[in-house]
């Protein structure tokens, strides 16, 4: 709330960054040290994360906690932070899920080789949770950031640690062996940035074009959406229709490459696949919720006509992805590849929701973001357990793993019905509401989106049938169960998709008065029951 | 006496020198087709200078002058140099950079 | 040429003129040139230090007389800026040759602390394995000697080190300073020569591969002097449209303000010598930046020369040519701008491509960098085409920032070592990161630096230099900046890749523990890249106040 | 006066010193004989036939030298006219100061040489 | 700036007043000019004569006598010997070059003459009629003209030595080449401190400046240092490496032969002739009347006599040529450069200095600058001598204490370079080891193994056996 002068959400996102250089710091042979050094500091983030999501009022202001310095005036680059609710929701879910990212990724980063010969000063295990911190606390500040240029520059410079997250760090045992394996690492890491370099630079294109308009009808040029926004409503600031058009797609880019939506999609397989589970969660949950999140803070309301004038086109992407992704996602043979497509197949529910300008729709696809985040979450860890004991990613090398280990073929299938959103996990919800509100303007879209659902079911169940039940295959007997930090790890996250399942209000509360707000700036509403819109 | 003519004999020399660098392999006969160039200018200058009829454009000749002599000096202790280790002085067997 | 005008010229050329007549002695400000004047005392005090301390104590004099120089002349600067001259008081000294305003005290601060940084790196002894039992630094023993030869290995024996570079950079570094302040285009000339003849000769002076540095010296020193003789029949041109070779004296010709002369009358009816003197001028200055389609010189002779020299030229040259580039379009040539703005851009934009392009096929880390930095040279551009106050400050600030970077970058490719002395070649850096990630990890800094990643410094002075240009209205140079910096990015990613992600050879090269002075260098390098990246406030806003220039 | 006239004097001294050489020469073809003999031909080496190229015995110390010159020789050309104005009133201590510091860059670089034993033959 | 040049632009010929120079007729100007390259001519057939008799005379010869009274026309004879010489052009010749060199070696040499004052810028004499100067032209730049026409006849000589494509020759022209540019700075800094007080460089108006004093008076040092470039310029003895018969069997002129060679000389002596009369007009007072004249004859500086006193300096700055020639050995090499660039130069470098700041306090009207400028010279020339002197000790001396390249070895080696070579000075024969005379063979018994020296001859013996 702003009455506090304590800058909570500056704390919130510099407590993991210097966890970073804490864990950094620490020296190379005492890995263990480094671990708990990162899994304290991601406690503490998330603690600080709930806190304010406490003391977050829905009915408040509409951007709470916030914090205004100027940090560059030249550049007009203020260091504005501020959350309103779906911010709240993003950086606590964040927070949430960074420590069981490094709970599941304990061992990942364990060197191999011996710490003499020449890499005696190679540290990985620092290494890695250092990066997975930074990423935290670059995710944290973009959700954040109520200043268009912060936004963007932590959008970018996440990618620095992520990149290295994908391509320093991968799974164990590889098909095609070692060398390969990093062959392959390093191509799906370099795709990964060029895919996001690229949305981001066309961005920088269109901030420094908004700033250029900003300076020539404001007189300095301004990023401080607050600002801008004030600005608009009084009327002293109007973008012409063309330029308003062209920054639009230059956010819109970045945007929709960062949360893949289709053709822009095709980082996110060889990424997710490559990487370790944990890391790719990191992805596909946190990450790439900034770009769908982004869209919602910074499109609609930056630019509410072209919003209006582009809905159409990315509507129909956004199904295309729904319906695409789910497709691929029956014919893959690689477990992670699935989960990828399947994460995309969801994204593209997401972005229906925020762009179909209804509220159900709109506090539909926030509550996806939340849930699609644990239930992914949920579903990929698993599934790294799956592939570590296993030491192969392909579906076909497993079978019956439910004989042998019943738990982890539990939760696997708990997290997959959460994927398929099954009535009583927490995804159904959000993909109930955003199918509602995508119907009560475009009926059409909402029946094929629809078509999302049987697919998604379809993927899920044979990957479950095929991997867990059936005879025992060769490699698969011998495998033990999950151990007690894996269940520390997915336990809670099952819980959560439960208890969200059954009452998502407390969420649901927080983000509505926010979806409210970015509908007005965009001013649509709600439409009105078909009979008196005959009127 | 036109000093157009000049100006013209000028370009001329300047063209002379520019090809001479472009198309001559010799690195000290390149050097000469430069410094032939900058006389080329001093040329120039003088002409201008008479036509303005202030004395500007002599002095920068004079300038031109000195600095040719030292890009002389610098120049061709480079080239000599490097003939002494290779005993050529072709542009064309510097070639230890060609990738 | 009328007759009364001939008559008259005539008569002031050469005939008698009444002795009575007072001379106007020419009067020089010289406490407002003091760091100029400061570097060359020091330089030629550098030889006579050559010439008369015994030669086991001229290292040490010749560092520390170095240092001393250039640390006093940047106070003198800092005292000139303190007093004003910068803004208030800026005005043209030296009977109209030098320029001492804003942009020539914030370039000529830059250069001068480039130069104190390159001093460190020139002074580097620890890399190079000891030579009979001394420190060696990476300067040839005797840069007469033939390489290979009797004379050579006796030089090396004998534990002789050619100090004389301290003293060339002095030179160099005080050519430097004026270039950017030239006033009229005899200074510009002269100080391109004397900053450029001292950089051939350093370029020849590698102690490995000396074959190939004086290859890069003759490339050099051949093009360097063609490009010169270009820049000096467009000097002439210019003086014969305009009557004068001072700055203000040409743009009031060129608007029409000058009083008219018969001469003036006849000279102004055509406009090729104006345009083609233009062209000529500008040449030889984007010759100096390095900009595409004058930039052939530039990968052999950052690939050949001692990379300690190298770090300089790249540094330090570009920010002086880019300096006297910006006095030059606007200053002399804002009458002209719809004249040379085109151009402009297509060099810019043709530049930026180009360099990003080619550099993406290097496997030289040397070459990569002289490509990179052609790619630069084209960021600038834009920055220097917005023509106005936005604009020049932006290329101050970009140029600040990135000499620095550049000046680190190289002295990181000098710890990087195998047998043959610096491994340069891609493949050798492979698994850099994991032998010793600490170097690894600060080249990377610098490549994210050149990438311009948010948080960096290239990531400030790029948004400067496109947002100038946006607001000057080239916003599609922008978008070509943006897409071409996206794929720069690829090739400094790929480095990274390639320290980081790949096994490191058994052979691999090994990175040698430099003295503190090195350690200084890339320290500092670091430094402004983080500061400048994080707080640039203090110092857009030094390059805003510097912004102005006078006429 | 005609800026030209005095040159175009200058150069007739040069023509008459070609009627001069070109009378000289005409003479010379009408007076003397022509008995080329291989051995005439030959260039001069104390008897011998000579060996090798005329460069064998030249050596750097030459270009050092022309490069020293050149250094020295363009002094002249800011000497000249200072010291010819010099005298001019007007011209104070300030002037003579500067010359002494263009004097005195020559004399480094002349001490420079001295003490690298370029000025030492052999 | 511009202000600054333009400023520069009335001071470009400051006092000189050459308006009456290039109103003669067209005839007259012809007339003179081919009186100025006859007057060059006729006195290099004079002074070859001349410097053949007076080394004759030195050397207690009789010298040529045949042709003419005195043998005067011997010069004469000789030139019309070289008409009938075979003019050979050796098979590695250059051609074109070959045949240009001496060409271009001789005109400029003529050239000079152009602007050479014999007489009073004034309508003195009459010719036929016509009042005009004793001066074909004037140039406002006058000594530079000269200074340039000097340095093209250098090409002759260079190109001579090059385009023969033999090695004698082309040595000498290095030689020559390099020994010219040595002596041309400090030859250029002593014509600076002239024009320092004659504020011209017009030739007339540097005489007329000496009206009431030479500037071998005012300026003794820059006088000294002339004349040892002088010489040094004209290949002259004791500076006549280039064409050193001793090393170099002719120099660069080894392989030209009849007119060509003809040319050659011709060129050479009317450098010495021109530099002769630069010398006069700089420093001697050009045309002016020696001062016992001048204080009783009025006239001695009008009408014609102006040509006489002329020719007499030139004529006795010749017989200082000659008289160096008979005098003194030829330096070495090495000393000639020396000299050139350790001492010439340096010493006028400061020499020009102090005349500067002693011309810059005069005009601030200190009275004792001239006292000054007196001392200061006779301290400089002094230090000129004795640095002459030394000159030649010093390299002995370090050649001894640090035995440079001509110290001899210490060890004596009798078979150096294949040869059998006596001992050089400073370095002991070996002792032959022999054995002793049979004479004496108890001896060895006598005093035994006890005394070393004859151990040594044993052993000695031994290895010999």
């Amino acid at each position: 709330m702003a009455d506090s002068s304590f800058p909570i959400l500056t704390v919130t996102a510099v407590l993991p960054a210097v966890g970073a250089v804490a864990t950094a710091a620490v020296p190379a042979a005492r890995k263990a040290a480094a671990k708990y050094t990162a899994l304290l500091f991601s406690l503490g983030t998330l603690v600080l994360a709930l806190v304010t999501l406490v003391r977050f009022d829905p009915n408040g202001a509409r951007y709470q906690f916030t914090e205004n310095h100027v940090w560059v005036k030249n550049f007009g680059l203020h260091y504005d932070l501020g959350v309103d609710g779906i911010g709240a929701v993003m950086v606590a879910l964040t927070a949430l899920l960074i420590p069981f990212v490094m709970l599941a990724g304990w061992h990942d980063a364990d060197p191999l080789e011996d710490r003499t010969g020449p890499n005696r000063r190679w540290r990985p295990t620092q290494g890695f949770f250092a990066l997975i911190l930074m990423v935290e606390a670059m995710v944290v500040l973009s959700f954040e950031a109520t200043d268009v240029f912060l936004f963007y520059i932590f959008f970018e410079a996440m990618l620095i640690p992520m990149y290295f997250l994908i391509g320093g760090f991968g799974d164990r045992a590889h098909a095609a062996g070692e060398d390969e394996a990093a062959r392959q690492r390093s191509y799906a890491a370099v795709k990964f940035l060029l895919y996001n370099l690229a949305g981001g630079l066309i961005m920088l294109a269109a901030v420094i074009g908004l700033y250029a308009a900003t300076a020539k009808q404001l007189g300095t040029g301004t990023f401080a959406l607050q600002d801008i926004l004030n600005a608009r409503a009084s009327g002293k600031f109007d973008l012409a229709t063309s330029t308003e058009r062209w920054l639009f797609l230059g956010f819109f880019f970045a945007f929709a490459v960062k949360a893949p939506l289709w053709p822009l999609h095709t980082w996110l397989p060889n990424a997710m696949g490559e990487s370790t589970a944990p890391v790719a969660v990191l992805i596909t949950a946190v990450v790439d919720k900034v770009g769908t999140f982004a869209m919602l803070r910074f499109c609609l309301q930056l630019f509410p006509d072209a919003s209006k004038w582009a809905t159409p086109v990315i509507l129909v992407l956004a199904v295309i992805s729904i319906i695409y992704g789910a497709l691929l996602a029956v014919g893959q043979r690689d477990i992670k590849r699935l989960i990828a497509y399947a994460s995309v197949s969801h994204f593209g529910f997401i972005i229906l929701g925020i762009f179909a300008m209804t509220s159900q729709g709109q506090s539909g696809a926030t509550l996806y973001m939340v849930n699609h985040g644990i239930s992914t979450a949920a579903l990929m860890l698993v599934a790294g357990f799956l592939i570590s004991r296993r030491g192969s990613r392909l579906i076909a090398d497993f079978g019956g793993v439910q004989k042998v280990a019943p738990l982890l073929a539990g939760t696997f299938l708990v997290g997959g019905l959460a994927t398929l959103s099954l009535p009583g996990l927490a995804p159904f919800v959000s993909e109930f509401l955003v199918l509602v509100g995508t119907f009560s303007r475009y009926p059409a879209l909402g029946i094929v989106a629809t078509l999302g659902i049987v697919l998604a079911a379809l993927y899920v169940l044979v990957l479950y049938q095929r991997t867990m039940t059936g005879p025992v295959k060769a490699g698969v007997e011998g495998m033990s169960d999950l151990k007690a930090r894996e269940l520390v790890v997915v336990a809670p996250l099952i819980a959560l998709l439960l208890f969200l399942g059954v009452y998502p209000k407390p969420v649901a509360d927080i983000v509505n008065p926010s979806v409210q707000h970015t509908l007005s700036d965009v001013n649509k509403t709600d439409p009105k029951p078909a009979l008196e819109a005959k009127k | 006496m036109n000093p157009a003519n000049y100006l013209y004999l000028a370009a001329l020399l300047f063209t002379i020198g520019a090809a001479g660098v472009l198309i001559r392999r010799n690195a000290i006969v390149v050097f000469m087709c430069v410094e032939l160039m900058l006389n080329a200018c001093n040329l120039a200058f003088v002409t201008f200078s008479r036509m303005h009829g202030n004395l500007d454009g002599q002095v920068i000749a004079f300038f031109t002058m000195v600095v040719a002599a030292a890009e002389v000096v610098v120049g061709l202790a480079i080239i000599v140099s490097i003939f002494r280790s290779r005993h050529s002085a072709s542009v064309d067997d510097a070639n230890l950079m060609k990738l | 040429m009328s007759a009364s005008a001939r008559a008259a010229s005539v008569h002031s050329l050469w005939t008698a003129a009444p002795a009575a007549d007072k001379i106007p002695a020419p009067h020089i400000e010289y406490a407002q040139l003091s760091p100029v004047l400061i570097v060359f005392g020091v330089a030629a005090v550098g030889v006579l230090v050559e010439a008369f301390v015994p030669r086991r104590s001229r290292y040490t004099a010749q560092v520390g007389l170095a240092v001393v120089g250039l640390a006093a002349a940047f106070a003198a600067l800092i005292a000139l800026a303190e007093k004003g001259y910068g803004t208030t008081k800026a005005h043209i000294a030296a009977m109209g040759a030098v320029a001492v305003d804003g942009p020539a005290l914030f370039l000529q601060g830059t250069i001068l602390l480039v130069a104190l940084v390159a001093v460190f790196t020139f002074a580097e002894r620890r890399l190079d394995p000891m030579a009979h039992g001394r420190h060696v630094d990476s300067f040839a023993a005797q840069g007469s000697a033939v390489p290979g030869g009797d004379q050579e290995r006796a030089a090396v024996r004998a534990g002789f080190t050619t100090t004389e570079v301290f003293p060339l950079l002095m030179f160099a570094v005080g050519g430097m300073l004026i270039f950017p302040a030239a006033n009229d285009l005899l200074t510009l000339f002269v100080a391109l020569e004397v900053f450029s003849l001292p950089l051939y000769i350093l370029c020849a002076l590698a102690r490995r591969n000396r074959l190939m540095s004086q290859e890069a010296a003759v490339k050099y020193f051949l093009l360097g002097a063609f490009s010169s003789a270009f820049l000096l029949f467009g000097i002439a041109l210019l003086y014969g449209y305009a009557g004068t070779v001072s700055y203000s004296g040409i743009a009031s010709v060129i608007d029409g303000t000058a009083k008219t002369t018969p001469a003036l009358a006849s000279s102004t009816q055509n406009d090729a010598l104006l345009l083609i003197g233009l062209a000529m001028v500008t040449v030889g200055l984007l010759f100096k930046v390095g900009a595409v389609p004058f930039h052939m010189w530039t990968p052999d002779v950052y690939q050949g020369a001692p990379t300690p020299v190298t770090g300089f030229m790249a540094a330090a040259t570009k920010v002086a040519a880019f300096g006297a580039l910006l006095r030059l379009l606007y200053v002399v040539l804002p009458g002209m701008r719809w004249d040379w703005r085109p151009v402009m851009w297509g060099v810019a934009i043709v530049t930026m491509v180009i360099g990003a392009v080619i550099a993406v096929t290097q496997t030289d880390v040397k070459r990569l960098l002289a490509y990179s930095s052609i790619a630069h040279a084209g960021f600038i551009l834009a920055g220097v085409i917005a023509t106005d106050r936005n604009g020049v400050s932006s290329v101050l600030f970009y140029l600040a920032a990135y000499s620095f970077v550049t000046l680190g970058a190289f002295a990181v490719v000098t710890l990087v070592r195998d047998a043959g002395g610096e491994a340069t070649h891609l493949s050798r850096w492979a698994g850099l990161g994991r032998r010793s990630p600490l170097v690894a990890a600060v080249f990377a800094v610098f490549l994210l630096a050149f990438a311009g990643i948010p948080l960096t410094s290239g990531f400030a002075g790029k948004f400067a230099v496109f947002q100038a240009a946006a607001q000057g209205g080239a916003m599609p140079l922008v978008i070509v900046g943006v897409i071409s910096s996206a794929i720069a990015a690829f090739f400094y990613i790929r480095v990274i890749v390639l320290m980081f992600f790949s096994e490191p050879k058994a052979d691999g090269p090994s990175v040698a523990v430099p003295s503190p002075l090195t350690s200084t260098a890339i320290a500092v390098g670091v430094a402004v890249t983080l500061v400048l990246g994080l707080a640039p406030q203090y110092f857009l806003d030094l390059a805003d106040k510097a912004g102005v220039f006078v006429r | 006066m005609d800026y030209f006239h005095g040159y175009a004097v200058v150069g007739l001294v040069a023509v008459v010193g070609v009627l001069f050489v070109t009378v000289a020469f005409a003479a010379g073809r009408l007076l003397r004989p022509e008995v080329p003999t291989p051995e005439k031909l030959l260039t001069y080496e104390c008897g011998v036939d000579p060996v090798g190229e005329g460069w064998a015995h030249t050596q750097i110390r030459y270009y050092v030298y022309s490069y020293l010159y050149v250094i020295f020789a363009v002094d002249a050309i800011f000497l000249f006219p200072w010291a010819t104005v010099f005298a001019a009133p007007g011209f104070g201590g300030a002037t003579l100061v500067e010359m002494f510091v263009f004097l005195g860059f020559l004399a480094v670089g002349l001490l420079y040489a001295w003490k690298k034993g370029v000025l030492e033959w052999t | 700036m511009t202000a600054l040049f333009t400023g520069g632009g009335q001071l470009a010929a400051t006092t000189e007043n050459l308006t009456f120079f290039g109103h003669d007729v067209w005839w007259l100007v012809v007339i003179k000019a081919v009186f100025c390259f006859a007057f060059a001519v006729v006195s290099v057939l004079f002074s070859i004569v001349w410097e053949r008799k007076v080394v004759a005379w030195m050397q207690l010869r009789i010298g040529p006598n045949r042709h003419g009274p005195w043998g005067m026309l011997q010069s004469l004879a000789d030139g019309v010997k070289l008409m009938f010489k075979e003019d050979v052009v050796v098979k590695r010749a250059d051609k074109f070059v070959f045949i240009i060199a001496p060409i271009v070696a001789t005109i400029p040499a003529a050239m000079a003459f152009a602007v050479i004052p014999f007489g009073p810028a004034d309508n003195e004499i009459s010719i036929f009629g016509h009042r005009t100067a004793m001066q074909l032209t004037d140039l406002p730049i006058g000594m530079l003209y000269i200074l340039a026409t000097a340095s093209v006849g250098i090409y002759g000589i260079v190109l001579a030595g090059w385009s023969s494509g033999s090695t004698y020759p082309l040595l000498g022209g290095l030689r020559a080449s390099a020994q010219m540019i040595s002596y041309e700075i400090a030859m250029g800094l002593s014509f600076a401190a002239v024009f320092l007080y004659s504020g011209s460089m017009s030739t007339s108006t540097i005489v007329a400046a000496q009206h009431d004093r030479w500037y071998v008076i005012l300026l003794p040092v820059s006088f000294l240092v002339y004349i040892a470039t002088m010489v040094g310029e004209t290949n002259r003895a004791p500076f006549d490496m280039p064409e050193s018969e001793g090393d170099l069997v002719g120099g660069f002129n080894t392989e030209y032969s009849s007119i060509k060679f003809a040319l050659f000389m011709l060129a050479e002596y009317m450098n010495m002739v021109t530099v002769s009369a630069v010398a006069t007009i700089m420093f001697l007072g050009g045309w002016r009347a020696p001062w016992p004249v001048s204080t009783f004859w009025e006239g001695a500086n009008h009408g014609w006599w102006p040509l006489l006193w002329f020719v007499v300096k030139n004529q006795l700055l010749m017989f200082g040529f000659i008289w160096l020639r008979a005098a003194m050995p030829r330096v070495r090499y090495d000393q000639l450069m020396k000299l050139g660039w350790k001492v010439l130069i340096p010493v006028s470098m400061v020499w020009l200095m102090l005349v500067a700041a002693v011309r810059a306090m005069r005009n601030e009207n200190y009275d004792f600058g001239r006292i000054v400028l007196y001392i200061g010279g006779g301290v400089l020339a002094l230090l000129l001598l004795s640095l002459l002197v030394d000159l030649f000790r010093d390299r002995e001396e370090k050649s001894a204490e640090k035995g440079g390249p001509l110290a001899p070895p210490e060890r004596f080696d009798p078979m150096a370079g294949g040869y059998p070579v006596p001992p050089l000075p400073g370095q002991q024969a070996e002792r032959v080891p022999r054995r002793p005379s049979r004479a004496q063979p108890q001896l060895v018994g006598a005093n035994g193994p006890s005394d070393p020296d004859a151990a040594e001859t044993e052993k000695t013996e031994d290895g010999d056996a």
